[in-house]
C-alpha cells in the first residue's frame, strides 16, 4: 500500500493477515511482536502512518483486533491514562520529535504515563491551580503539589499542565508539558481511599527542571491542550462498554439467594435494571451515531448516568445482602494495578462507586456542561473570568 | 438489531408531519378545541390520513397502504406527541389496524382486508372497543357477547368503558365471546348503526378524550373468531403490545416538546435580574432531564426497532420502553409546568395539554410499574415467593 | 379584669363564659354576636385590647375556641388572605385609626382582603415590581398589573406593594399601601388555571386614586413591611395542619379497591405514608415550640415539603385508579370560594397540587432561603443589589 | 403522646456526652482505632459507662442503675452517632440491659437482676447474642442449643454470625433451645468460659465491627426460660424492636454531623473564586437534606419517646423511624461523601467513617423495606394478594 490509500476493511484485514504471516508471536517475544505490529501501522489505525497507524478510519481498528485476536497485547487497562490521554494530546499538539519519541513505547506498554492535573485547591476549577513553572534559559522549574494521579509510581511520563504567567487570568497562563517522572524533585506518595487501598497518588514537584523540549503546545496555551485531554477521558470513563456487569453481578446474587428477596427490594431492582438497560441502548445509539460520523452530545451524559447507577445499584446491593453486607473482603492498605468493579465484593463495589461521581470531572460539572453546551443555558455569573490570577479570592 | 437511529426515509415522514402540524395544529387551535363538541380534529385528522398517508403507514401494499413498519409509525407518534395533536393515529392507524392485521390470519380474511383498505384510504377510523388502560398483561375477561343473526352477520350486546378514539371512529372493532360456547370473536360494528351508543367522558386528557361505549343487539361483522376466550384476547393482546411499544415515541416526543419549551423559557424569563436558566439548580434538572429524555430515544427507538422486525427480544423491549418514558414523559411535563412558574399553571399556557396527555399516556397500555413487572419474568428477576 | 392583667387559661375560660352568657347566640343575629365577640377582645387573643384581643398569650387562643364551640363563626376559610396576612400586617405596621377602621370588618368577614403582590414579570423575584404609585398631593396615583390574585372579585380591600420610586435599588423603592377595591381604576378579570376553574384573577389598575392614609408604613420601606406579610403567608400554607388528609384520601381508595393493588403501587405509597407520618410528626414538634416560645426553623420547611408530598400522592392517586384515572370530574370556568383537595377527585387533586409549589413561594425560592437562611450557606453572586430598579436589565 | 422537644434533664446529659466525646474521642482517635486489635474504645466506654453512668441509664434504680427511659438512652446515641463513637453503648446498654429488662419478669429473676447491676456498674459489658441484621419482624429460629449441666448450670453449643460488640463483651446473651422438647431460654454466657470463641468478621463498619461467636459446650446460666420456641424469641424480639427504635437517634445524630461538616466544607471551600456553597445546586440540595433530617428528628423523638412510654403506638413508630431515619443517614453520609470532592474519598478525611456506620446502620435490625412492609399491617394499608 502507499501513502493517500483510502483503506477498506477488506485491504486492512488482508494488511493485518500479511503482518501477521510475517512475525509470528509464538516466535517472537511478546515486546518485540508489540513494536513490529506498531511499525506495521496496526496499534490504531486512524494514527497516522509511521506513528502506529495507517491514516484510516477509526473504526476500522475492529477489524485488526478480529485479525490479531490471541496475539500478545499491550494490557491496555494498565496504560489506559497513556493510550486515552496522553497519546491523543500528543498527536493532536506535539512536535513531529515528540511523536516520534514517546508514541511508540506508550503503545507498547514499555512507558507508562500517569497524568499530573488535579490540585488539593484545584479539583473542579482546575483552572485555578497553583503549580508553577519558571522558565529558566531553556528549561522550567516546576514547583507544586498534584493529586489523584493514578500510576504515578510506576509512570515513566506524565502529562502535567502548570501556571507559567500568573498576572493575567487563571485560563490564559497555563502550559502543557511532559513530565520526566525519573527527574530530582519528583516525589509520589501513595494516597489512601475509603476503600482501604491506594489506587491514587499525591505528587509533590520540588524544582524539578524540565527542558522546553518537553513543552507540548504554545506556551500559555495549556488550558485549550488541557481540555482536548479532559474531554478524551471523559468519553474513555463514559464510553466504556462492559459496564453493564455491575447489574449482572447483583442480579446473580438476587437469582442465587432467594431468602434475601422482599417487595422493597424487588421493585428497586427491577427500576434499575431497566434504568441500565436504557443506559445500554444509549450507549448502542451513542455508538452508531460515533460510527455514522455523527457523535452526538450523549456522550457528555454517559459518564453521570453510569455514576448515578453504579452507586445506587452497590447501595443496594449491600442493603440486599444483610448480614454478608454488613464484611468487608479487605482493608489491606496496596496498590491495586486496576479498579476491579465485579471481581471484589459487594461492600468494595459500594465504596469505590462513590468515586465514580468525583473522578473524571465531578457529576455536577457535567451536568454544568450539558445544561450549557447542550442545552445552550446562560452560564452563571462569572467573578474569575477576567482577573489576573493572582488576584482571585481564595 | 436494526438501527437505533433514523433513516433518511423517517426523517422525510418526520418533515412532512411536522410541517402539516406547524401549519394545522398550532397550540391555539388545541386549546379552542378541547372543550368544543369536537374534540378529535377531523380536517387535520384527513390531511394526515390522506395527504400524508398516514393513515395506511402500516397497512400492506396491496391494500392500498404504505406497507411501512413499526418505525415509521413511531416517527409520526413522536410528531404528534410534540404537537399534543387531537387525532387518532394511535388508535386507528396504530392500535386498531395492528389488529386487523393480526385478524387476517385468524379470520375469514376478507373483512380485515375491506377494513384495512378503508382505513388506509383515510376513508374510515376505527378504535379497538377495549379501555385505553388495558395492559398487555392482564387478561381482563370481555363482559361483550354476541349472537348469531341473519347471514353472515352478527348482533353484539355489552358495554366497553374508557374506549380512546371511539367518538370519531366510523367502526369499533368488538372483542365478544359467544355465551353458552367457548368461542369468541373480533366483530366489526359500524357506529353508525342502530344500538351503537358513543358516550362522551369528561376525561383528564382533553386531547384524547375516552368514551363509554354501550351495544344494544348492534349489527356487526366477525373479523376473526376461534375457539375458546382466548382467540379474541390474543389479537387484542398483540395489539396492545403493539400500542405500548409506539406509545413510548408518543411519551419520548411529548417530552422533548416539554424540554424544549421549557429550556427557551427560562434562557428568556429574568428574575433577580439574571435569566431563570441561568441558575445551577435549574440547569441541573434540566440537565437530568435532558438525559432522561435521551435514554427515551433510545427506549423507543429500540421498540419499535423491535416491533418492526418482529425480534425475539420484542417484548422486554416493549416493557422497558413503556417502564421508562411514561414516566419520563410525566416528569417532563411536570417539570415543564413547574419551571414556568405561574405561567404554567394557566388554561391559556399550553403545558397543562402536555401535562394530561403524559399522565393519561402512563396509565394508557399498562402503567410503568406492570411493565416492570412483567419484566420480573422476562428477565428472570423473580419476586419473592 | 383590668389592663396589664397577666391572663391564665382559666381567666380566659371564665371571660369566654361570661360573654357568651350575657351574649345569646341563639338570640343574636350572626353578626351581632361575632361583632360583640370582637369587642369582648375574643376574637384573636393575643391582639390588644380594644383590637378584638386580650393582649394575652397567642395559644390561650385554643381555650376561646373550646368555650364557644359551636357559636357562629367567621367562615375563616373565605376571609383567609385578611386574617393570616392583612390583619397581623396591619397590627404590626398601621396607624391606630388604620387598625380601629379595619380589623373588626376583616375578623367578623363583613370586609373581604385580597393581596394585590405577584405580577407577570415578578413572581419569585417580588421586589421588581413595575407598578407604579405616583404621589399627587394627598394621594397616590397607581398604575400597573397584578396577577394571581385570589377572591379579588369579591374583596372590598387589598394590601398592595407598588413602586413609588425607581431611581434607588429594587428593594429601597416600594411602599405598601391598602388599596380600595371599589376605587375607579380596579378592574378584575378572572384567570383561568389548569384544572379549568379559576381561584384566582388578574387585577389591572388604571389611574387608581387611593388617599395616603392608606399607606401602611413609611414611603420606601415596603419591602419589609411585604416580608412580614409573606412570612405569615408561608406559616399559614405550611403550617396548616388536616393536610394529612391526602394520604387519608389515597389509602381509603387503597383499601376500598383491592383489584387496583399492585407491588409497585404498594411500595410507593407505603413509602409516601412514612412521609406524611414524618411530616405531620415534624409539624406536631414545631407547634410544641411555637407553644414553648422557641418557633424553630423548621416552619420554612413544611411548605415545600408539603407541595412535595401533595404532588406525589395525587399522582400516585391517579395512576392507581388506572381507567378511572382517565376520568376528571369537571372543567367548568367557575370561581370555586375555597381550595377543596379532598372533596374533589384525584385528576383534580393532581393537577391543584401543581400549584403548591409555586403559590405562596415557590420551592425553588425556598430552598434558597433554608440553605442561605438556616444553613447559612453564601448567597448567589447578585447583579441587581445595588442598581437603581429603573436601570436593571429585563 | 410525650413531647417531642428535649427536656432540660436531656439536654444536661447530652452536654456531659459531648464533652467527654470532644475530649476522649476526636476524629484522629477513632481513625487510628480502627484497624487495631482493639477495634472499641476500652477507655472510652470506661468513662462513659462509669463517670457519665450511661451503661446504667436503663437499670433501675434499686440494681444501681439511673432508672432512666428510653428517651435519655437516645440522647446519647444521638451524640455517639454524632461522633462514630467505637463503644458498646448501642449493644450493651441499650440491646442486652432490654433483653435483661423482658428477662426479670419471664426467668428466675436473680440472675438477670445480678447482671444488670454489674452492667449498670460499668464492671461488664453484655451483648445479646443474635445478628446485628435480625429485625424483630423475622422470627428465625436459632441453631443454638443447651443441655442441663450439674446445678443451675447450663451448656450451650452452636454459633451465631454477625453480633456486634461481642469482642468487648463480658457476657453473651444467647437465645437456645433445648433439643427434643418444647423449651427455650435466654442463656448467659461469660465470654471467659471455656469453649466460648469470637472470631472478629472483616466488617463494612470499622467503628461498630460483628464478629462469629462459637460455643462448644460452654458453660452458661439461665437467665429466662419457657415453654416453646417463642420463650426466648419474643425477649429477643422486644429487645430488636427497643434497639431499632433508638438505633434512629443515633442515625439521627450522624446524619445531623454529616451535614453540619458538609455545610462548613462548603462555606470554606472556594472553586470558581466562589464559596463551593454559594452554587445554587448545592444549596438546594443540602435545604433538601436538611428538610430530612428534620423530619428523623421527628421521627426518633417520637419513636424514643413511645418507647419510654410503652405507648400502644409504639411498633408504628419504631417502623417509621427506622423507615425513615435509615436512609436519611445514608443519604447525609454520601452527601457528605460527594460534596466534599476528593477528601471525601480519602481515608484520612473521617466522612467514610460516618459513611461505613450510616450503610451498616440501615441493615441494623431491619433494613428500611422491613419496616414499611410491617407498616402496611399495623397501619392497614395491604398488599396486593
Amino acid at each position: 500500500m502507499t501513502a493517500g490509500t483510502i483503506w477498506t476493511e477488506a485491504a486492512v484485514r488482508e494488511h493485518a493477515r500479511a503482518f501477521l504471516a510475517a512475525n509470528d508471536p509464538s516466535a517472537t517475544d511478546r515486546m518485540g511482536f508489540l513494536r513490529a505490529r506498531f511499525d506495521a501501522g496496526l496499534a490504531w489505525v486512524h494514527f497516522p502512518e509511521g506513528l502506529g497507524g495507517l491514516g484510516a478510519p477509526r473504526e476500522l481498528q475492529a477489524a485488526v483486533e478480529s485479525e490479531l485476536r490471541g496475539t500478545p497485547d499491550n494490557r491496555p487497562g494498565r496504560i489506559g491514562i497513556g493510550l486515552g490521554m496522553a497519546a491523543p494530546t500528543i498527536l493532536a499538539f506535539g512536535t513531529d520529535e515528540q511523536k516520534r519519541r514517546f508514541l511508540r513505547p506508550l503503545w507498547t506498554g514499555e512507558e507508562v504515563w500517569c497524568q499530573l492535573f488535579s490540585e488539593p485547591g484545584a479539583g473542579s476549577d482546575l483552572a485555578s491551580l497553583a503549580t508553577r513553572a519558571v522558565r529558566d534559559g531553556d528549561e522550567w522549574v516546576v514547583d507544586g503539589q498534584k493529586v489523584w494521579t493514578s500510576v504515578a509510581h510506576t509512570a515513566r511520563w506524565a502529562i502535567l499542565v502548570a501556571r507559567t504567567d500568573p498576572d493575567v487570568p487563571k485560563h490564559r497562563g497555563l502550559t502543557y508539558f511532559v513530565c520526566d517522572m525519573r527527574a530530582p524533585g519528583v516525589e509520589v506518595r501513595p494516597l489512601r481511599q475509603i476503600t482501604g487501598e491506594a489506587e491514587f497518588n499525591e505528587v509533590f514537584l520540588t524544582g524539578v527542571r524540565l527542558p522546553d523540549s518537553l513543552r507540548l503546545g504554545e506556551v500559555g496555551d495549556g488550558w485549550r491542550v488541557a481540555q482536548a485531554t479532559l474531554m478524551n477521558e471523559r468519553v474513555a470513563i463514559g464510553g466504556a462498554s462492559g459496564r453493564r456487569t455491575m447489574i449482572d453481578a447483583v442480579c446473580e446474587t438476587w437469582r442465587s439467594r432467594p431468602e434475601l428477596r422482599t417487595h422493597d427490594l424487588h421493585q428497586r431492582l427491577l427500576r434499575l435494571w431497566v434504568e441500565a438497560e436504557v443506559l445500554r441502548l444509549t450507549g448502542a445509539r451513542l455508538r452508531e451515531q460515533l460510527a455514522a460520523g455523527r457523535p452526538g452530545p450523549e456522550g457528555s451524559g454517559m459518564k453521570l448516568s453510569f455514576a448515578r447507577l453504579h452507586q445506587e445499584l452497590s447501595g443496594l446491593e449491600v442493603e440486599l445482602l444483610g448480614e454478608d453486607g454488613l464484611a468487608y473482603d479487605d482493608w489491606t492498605f496496596r496498590r491495586p494495578e486496576t479498579v476491579d468493579f465485579v471481581g471484589r465484593e459487594a461492600g468494595y463495589r459500594y465504596l469505590r462507586a462513590k468515586g465514580n461521581s468525583i473522578e473524571g470531572g465531578t457529576s455536577e460539572i457535567l451536568r454544568n456542561v450539558i445544561a450549557e453546551r447542550v442545552l445552550g443555558l446562560p452560564s452563571e455569573p462569572r467573578a474569575d473570568k477576567d482577573i489576573p490570577w493572582k488576584d482571585l479570592p481564595r | 438489531m436494526t438501527t437505533l437511529l433514523y433513516t433518511d426515509v423517517e426523517e422525510e415522514l418526520r418533515a412532512a408531519v411536522r410541517d402539516l402540524l406547524a401549519d394545522a395544529c398550532p397550540h391555539s387551535a388545541v386549546l379552542a378545541r378541547i372543550e368544543s363538541a369536537a374534540p378529535y380534529d377531523g380536517d387535520l385528522w384527513k390531511a394526515l390520513a390522506r395527504d400524508i398517508g398516514a393513515a395506511g403507514l402500516l397497512v400492506p401494499e396491496e391494500l392500498g397502504g404504505a406497507g411501512a413498519s413499526a418505525r415509521e409509525a413511531a416517527v409520526v407518534l413522536e410528531e404528534l406527541g410534540r404537537a399534543v395533536a387531537p387525532v387518532p393515529f394511535l388508535t386507528s392507524a396504530v392500535v386498531a389496524t395492528r389488529a386487523l392485521l393480526a385478524a387476517r390470519t385468524a379470520g375469514p380474511g376478507e373483512v380485515a382486508d375491506e377494513l384495512l383498505r378503508r382505513l388506509a384510504s383515510g376513508e374510515a377510523t376505527a378504535a379497538l372497543a377495549v379501555s385505553l388502560a388495558a395492559s398487555p398483561y392482564r387478561r381482563a375477561g370481555t363482559e361483550v357477547t354476541y349472537e348469531p343473526a341473519d347471514g353472515d352477520a352478527v348482533v353484539v350486546s355489552g358495554r366497553v368503558t374508557g374506549v380512546a378514539g371511539a367518538e370519531i371512529a366510523d367502526v369499533l372493532l368488538v372483542p365478544a365471546r359467544l355465551p353458552g360456547r367457548e368461542e369468541s370473536a373480533l366483530i366489526a360494528v359500524e357506529t353508525g348503526e342502530r344500538g351503537v351508543e358513543i358516550t362522551p367522558v369528561t376525561s383528564l386528557d382533553l386531547t384524547r378524550p375516552v368514551a363509554m361505549v354501550s351495544l344494544g343487539s348492534a349489527r356487526g361483522r366477525i373479523v376473526a373468531r376461534g375457539e375458546g376466550p382466548d382467540a379474541a384476547r390474543s389479537i387484542v393482546g398483540e395489539a396492545l403490545r403493539f400500542g405500548a411499544g409506539l406509545l413510548a415515541s408518543e411519551q419520548f416526543g411529548l417530552a422533548e416538546w416539554c424540554l424544549a419549551a421549557t429550556v427557551a423559557y427560562v434562557k428568556e424569563r429574568r428574575q433577580f435580574a439574571r435569566p431563570v436558566g441561568s441558575f445551577q439548580a435549574v440547569k441541573h434538572r434540566l440537565a437530568d432531564l435532558w438525559l432522561e429524555i435521551g435514554g427515551a430515544r433510545a427506549a423507543a427507538r429500540n421498540a419499535a426497532g423491535a416491533l418492526a422486525d418482529d425480534d425475539p427480544g420484542t417484548a422486554v423491549a416493549v416493557a422497558v420502553a413503556q417502564a421508562h418514558c411514561a414516566d419520563v414523559a410525566v416528569h417532563a411535563a411536570e417539570e415543564c409546568v413547574q419551571l414556568h412558574g405561574g405561567i404554567g399553571m394557566t388554561w391559556e399556557h399550553p403545558a397543562h395539554l402536555y401535562l394530561k396527555r403524559a399522565k393519561a399516556d402512563q396509565i394508557a397500555f399498562g402503567a410503568p410499574g406492570e411493565h416492570r413487572a412483567a419484566l420480573a419474568d422476562l428477565v428472570d428477576v423473580p419476586a419473592p415467593v
